[in-house]
């Protein structure tokens, strides 16, 4: 995982400059923020989740602010594949960073065709797939949910894509840890998590739920010690690579996931409040590296596990 | 304008001023944002904690570019902007933006008519300020629910803006409501004339409503709520008609003024 | 459950003055806030968690602030049920509103000698039985995530305690839901949620958690929309009431409560920042009822749930 | 004093000024907080929203009962002292207390010995000052980094305390740690006398050290993290010696002075 650059890495075969990941749905294709920052401070661009089929997401209203956390039901509006093929793939180059293609489905069958048409895109440096949209209903099966579906669909997409491919985890799982395993079993090189925490909020003037979709994803500042203490647990379970997310808005939230196991941190809802965000980090790690004198960001993966209560 | 150059802007707060009842008036040193169009916003920060966490979308209401001076014109409507509200003369706000597509055509020698419902009045007093700066024709239609509520005159006219007033009680101008100082104006002109109007959505949809028989083109600037504003989370989308078919689009980015021929109202 | 006063009413048995519950384990034995504040303004108060032994508690620290939110390993620190009925029974009188104990066992049999002992005390208006706890280890059985589990610890308590039988369930369950449907038809009079999140901050000068206990419980304004979710969706799954908290600041909050299915609700982490809350929301509530014309809370129960999407 | 009255406390912020690098003095008017004892302490809410959410918890640094006014000093430690750092004469603070149990026998005849590492000197500085006021004997011994990092000489002097300073790097009294001091002034004093100190844990633990073989009373005021300051929520302990035993007890409620000798410092 080392590399000269003290924030550089290999993750399962994604090549990073920086552990800094642009979190999935929150960065929408890179071009957004691309008019305005510069997308090379980035590790890796997570693209806002693909369907096989457009998807026109919920109604509006789709955000709801929450004390250091904000609600989203956005329910995954997407043009689908087709037009990410034709319209977005071309331009990805553009982007001078790895980018993460976020795939969600409402069967089995369906994340294997997405997986498989894009195991042919060198433009997409590895594919995560999201087991855990809370604001989507799939007919009713949820993946996220269950080891033993997890592991079937892991295995099925992971029989259809070669590259590097990421389980983005559920918080809604009957037990976390067991599904990070049968990821892990299934054939997943890595492990993002966590995504949004199901939550609600009601408008009491009108006496009824404040989003269209009733309910949405909790994301922000909020979660963070609910994501640290998730990838606290996972570390131990499995020897594949974390992607830890929740809340992260400084490099000093970055250092605790990755004192606690992560690899790899994504941000997501801190780019709305600091566009600059991924610049601010990546300098807030350099600055830490010098002063406790490591030569790379990689001694600190899962130091806090050092102390004497947590053996 | 071109969406290049900085992005984020530290800028000093020169004034805070209560310009109405609950309506605070920013002039801020914002050389980097002066060239902004009207109709376009900037997210303004709140504190540096985590609550609230997210920007407020705000309207740029004045550009004086010579100077480098930005103003913005709010209303306290929750926790934010009674927080925003109390930042003080010599404090450094934190603002993203330029953000969103502005009102069209405010180059046009055809005649423009600006309807604002209350605080909507911020964006379109920076348009016609413009038309004004350009010698152009306009006229400026201002509801509110009452004298208190509404900036003095003399803001309007100190900026060359004659503005006509009515108010819900009468206590300004006439009584009623915006739309009809509208109908009235569009009695006495005929097209091709322009209307760019900003306020609630039931007011923003009579003035659709009225200027349908005329032909006229309406531009209508909307409000939703916003997390990134830069069209990447995909949050803060209104429904439009696209021929027979409905669509979502980003009131940020697409946005914030459409053609009111398509913005959809019904719920 | 209705009453002459507004805000009156008779929750499976205890007979409250306001639906506002002082949450157990924030409020000690009331004592402690009532040498300051009029206790009169809570329609009950939940003491602090009693195991049947003493218990230390965790070594500290055992808070950490977090955005918007705390975390707290207390680890249960109580003098046990011994110490409880020749100490604080006697002087429950004093306090001046309905008791709820709140219990905590490391086995089946430790709950229902618990239950057996409160069982004949008259001090004690209900007993709400904590079945997730996140900062104890109870010997690896973790009581709140099994409906199955869950059912045979409430029947087990149910046998040995006849007054009003509080479950409070932990979001650590496989399936809230299903939890709380099993302890309804074990026999439960009411549901409390929802406890803590389980949650981690790592302290990165020190590269350990910052936490005695290593993990602590989150509370506070974060957890609301979580908290509000997670009564949305039982109030349609159970008959019987539910004492909805998490993060509760206002009457505001509490309304967004009520209307999503609570009957009544509970107070923890905002009577650290605000003393007199309960006299603060109570008055809310009030002025709520006043202006949207309504007699009494309880025709907000629930309310949101007319909206046309929510059928 | 007998815990009565009210708990809650609106107070004007009469003065905020740098007392030293980092280090900010609260000068308020808080007629309801000016009868509590020296080693008692409130918690002060920053902001109003829900970040940060917690109260601080601050010694009473001095009160001055005839003018109702109390002063809090604080230094800088983290995200809620920079914040409060920033509120502004005129403003109002919403504070809690007074909590705790203060310093015991401050009206006892033998020599009281107050010992402060760093911004510890808070609620000594109040202690002695009611000694001085009483005019009973004292020594003010204080350990700083440096000079730009303590108050001014005169600020002690205005008061009537004589402050013997040492600092880490030499730039105001001698180089060292206040535990030489102490040392000092132990060999030129007979007991009984009683010791009086704040500071960090290491030189707390010292002190006891040093106090031991003179058989001399030893109070020492605590620091812990702290949500409620009432006892209530258990969050707030350290562990003592009962004996044999090793027992929690709430620093908030019990304390924040406890006797020396009790208290745990391994960790
Ligand atoms: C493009 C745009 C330009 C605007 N220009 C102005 C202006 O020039 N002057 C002005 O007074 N107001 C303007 N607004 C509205 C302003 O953004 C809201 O009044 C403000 O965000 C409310 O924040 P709050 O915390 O005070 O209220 P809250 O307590 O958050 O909510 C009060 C009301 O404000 C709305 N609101 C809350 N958050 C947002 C958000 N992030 N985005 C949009 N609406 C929100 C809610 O729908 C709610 O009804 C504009 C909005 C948009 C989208
Ligand atoms: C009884 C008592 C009296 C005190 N009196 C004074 C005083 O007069 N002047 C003064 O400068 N400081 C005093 N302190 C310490 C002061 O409370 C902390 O420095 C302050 O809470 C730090 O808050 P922060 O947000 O700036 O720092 P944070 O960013 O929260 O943390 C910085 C450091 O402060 C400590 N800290 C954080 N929160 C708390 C908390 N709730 N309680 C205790 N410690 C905390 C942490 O251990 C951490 O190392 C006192 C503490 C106690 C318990
Ligand atoms: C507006 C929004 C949209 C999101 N959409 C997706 C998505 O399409 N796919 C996905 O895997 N995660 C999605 N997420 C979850 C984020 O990638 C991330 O896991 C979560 O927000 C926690 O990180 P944060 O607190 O830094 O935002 C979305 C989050 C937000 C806020
Ligand atoms: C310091 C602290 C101690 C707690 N102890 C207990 C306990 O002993 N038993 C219990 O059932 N819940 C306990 N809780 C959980 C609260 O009762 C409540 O469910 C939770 O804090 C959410 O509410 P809040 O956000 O209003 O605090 C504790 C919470 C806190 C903050
Ligand atoms: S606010 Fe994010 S897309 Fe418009
Ligand atoms: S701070 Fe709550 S018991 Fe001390």
């Amino acid at each position: 995982m080392k590399n000269s650059a003290p924030l550089a890495l290999d993750l399962a075969g994604i090549k990073m400059n920086s552990p800094l990941v642009a979190a999935s749905g929150c960065y929408g294709y890179g071009f957004e923020y691309g008019t305005w920052v510069d997308l090379r401070e980035w590790g890796a661009i997570a693209l806002q989740g693909t369907t096989l089929h457009p998807r026109e997401g919920n109604r509006p209203p789709r955000l709801a602010e929450t004390p250091s956390g904000m609600l989203n039901a956005v329910g995954l509006q997407n043009p689908g594949i087709k037009h990410f093929l034709q319209e977005v793939r071309p331009r990805l180059g553009e982007l001078g960073c790895p980018v993460i293609a976020n795939i969600a489905g409402e069967s089995v069958a369906e994340y294997r065709e997405l997986a498989a048409i894009l195991d042919g895109v060198d433009e997409v440096s590895a594919v995560e797939i999201n087991i855990s949209c809370p604001n989507v209903r799939l007919g009713g099966i949820s993946f996220g949910r269950d080891p033993v579906a997890v592991g079937e669909l892991v295995s099925a997409v992971r029989g259809t894509y070669r590259g590097p491919l990421i389980v983005k985890l559920s918080m809604e799982a009957s037990d976390l840890v067991a599904v990070g395993r049968a990821a892990e079993s299934a054939g997943a090189d890595a492990l993002s998590l966590i995504n949004t925490l199901k939550g609600m909020v009601i408008d009491i003037a009108a006496r009824r739920p404040f989003l269209g979709n009733l309910t949405g994803g909790l994301s922000g500042p909020a979660i963070r010690p609910v994501a640290v203490r998730a990838v606290w647990e996972m570390a131990v379970a499995v020897r594949i690579p974390l992607i830890g997310m929740g809340g992260i808005a400084s490099a000093e939230d970055a250092l605790q996931f990755i004192l606690a196991g992560a690899s790899a941190v994504a941000v997501g809802t801190a780019n709305f409040i600091d566009p600059h965000i991924a610049r601010e980090i990546n300098s807030g790690l350099r600055r830490f590296l010098e002063q406790e004198g490591l030569d790379h960001y990689s001694e600190l993966i899962g130091a806090a596990r050092d102390c004497p209560e947590s053996r | 304008m071109e969406q290049t150059g900085e992005l984020a802007h530290r800028c000093l707060l020169l004034e805070n001023r209560e310009l109405a009842e609950g309506w605070h008036l920013f002039e801020l040193q914002a050389e980097g944002l002066v060239h902004a169009d009207p109709g376009q916003f900037v997210q303004l920060r709140i504190g540096s904690a985590t609550d609230p966490l997210l920007r407020r979308p705000l309207s740029i209401h004045y550009a004086d570019a010579q100077r480098g001076r930005l103003r913005l014109l709010f209303q306290i409507a929750g926790s934010g902007t009674a927080l925003a509200a109390q930042f003080r003369a010599g404090e450094e706000l934190d603002l993203l933006g330029p953000f969103g597509r502005g009102f069209p055509h405010l180059d046009e020698k055809a005649p423009a008519i600006f309807v604002g419902g209350g605080i909507g009045m911020a964006p379109l007093f920076f348009a016609a300020a413009v038309r004004r700066g350009a010698g152009l024709p306009f006229k400026f239609l201002l509801g509110g629910r009452a004298d208190a509520q509404l900036p003095p005159d003399e803001y309007f006219r100190s900026h060359g803006i004659e503005a006509q007033i009515v108010t819900d009680d009468g206590s300004r101008g006439d009584r009623g409501s915006v739309t009809l100082l509208l109908e009235r104006s569009l009695e006495n002109l005929s097209p091709p004339y322009r209307i760019h109007a900003c306020g609630p959505m039931a007011m923003l949809s009579r003035v659709v409503e009225l200027a349908r028989p005329a032909g006229a083109a309406v531009h209508l600037s909307l409000e939703s709520r916003m997390a990134c504003g830069i069209g990447a989370c995909l949050g803060c989308v209104h429904p439009f008609y696209r021929g027979e078919q409905i669509e979502y689009r980003r009131v940020c980015l697409e946005g914030p003024v459409f053609d009111g021929e398509e913005v959809v109202f019904e719920k």
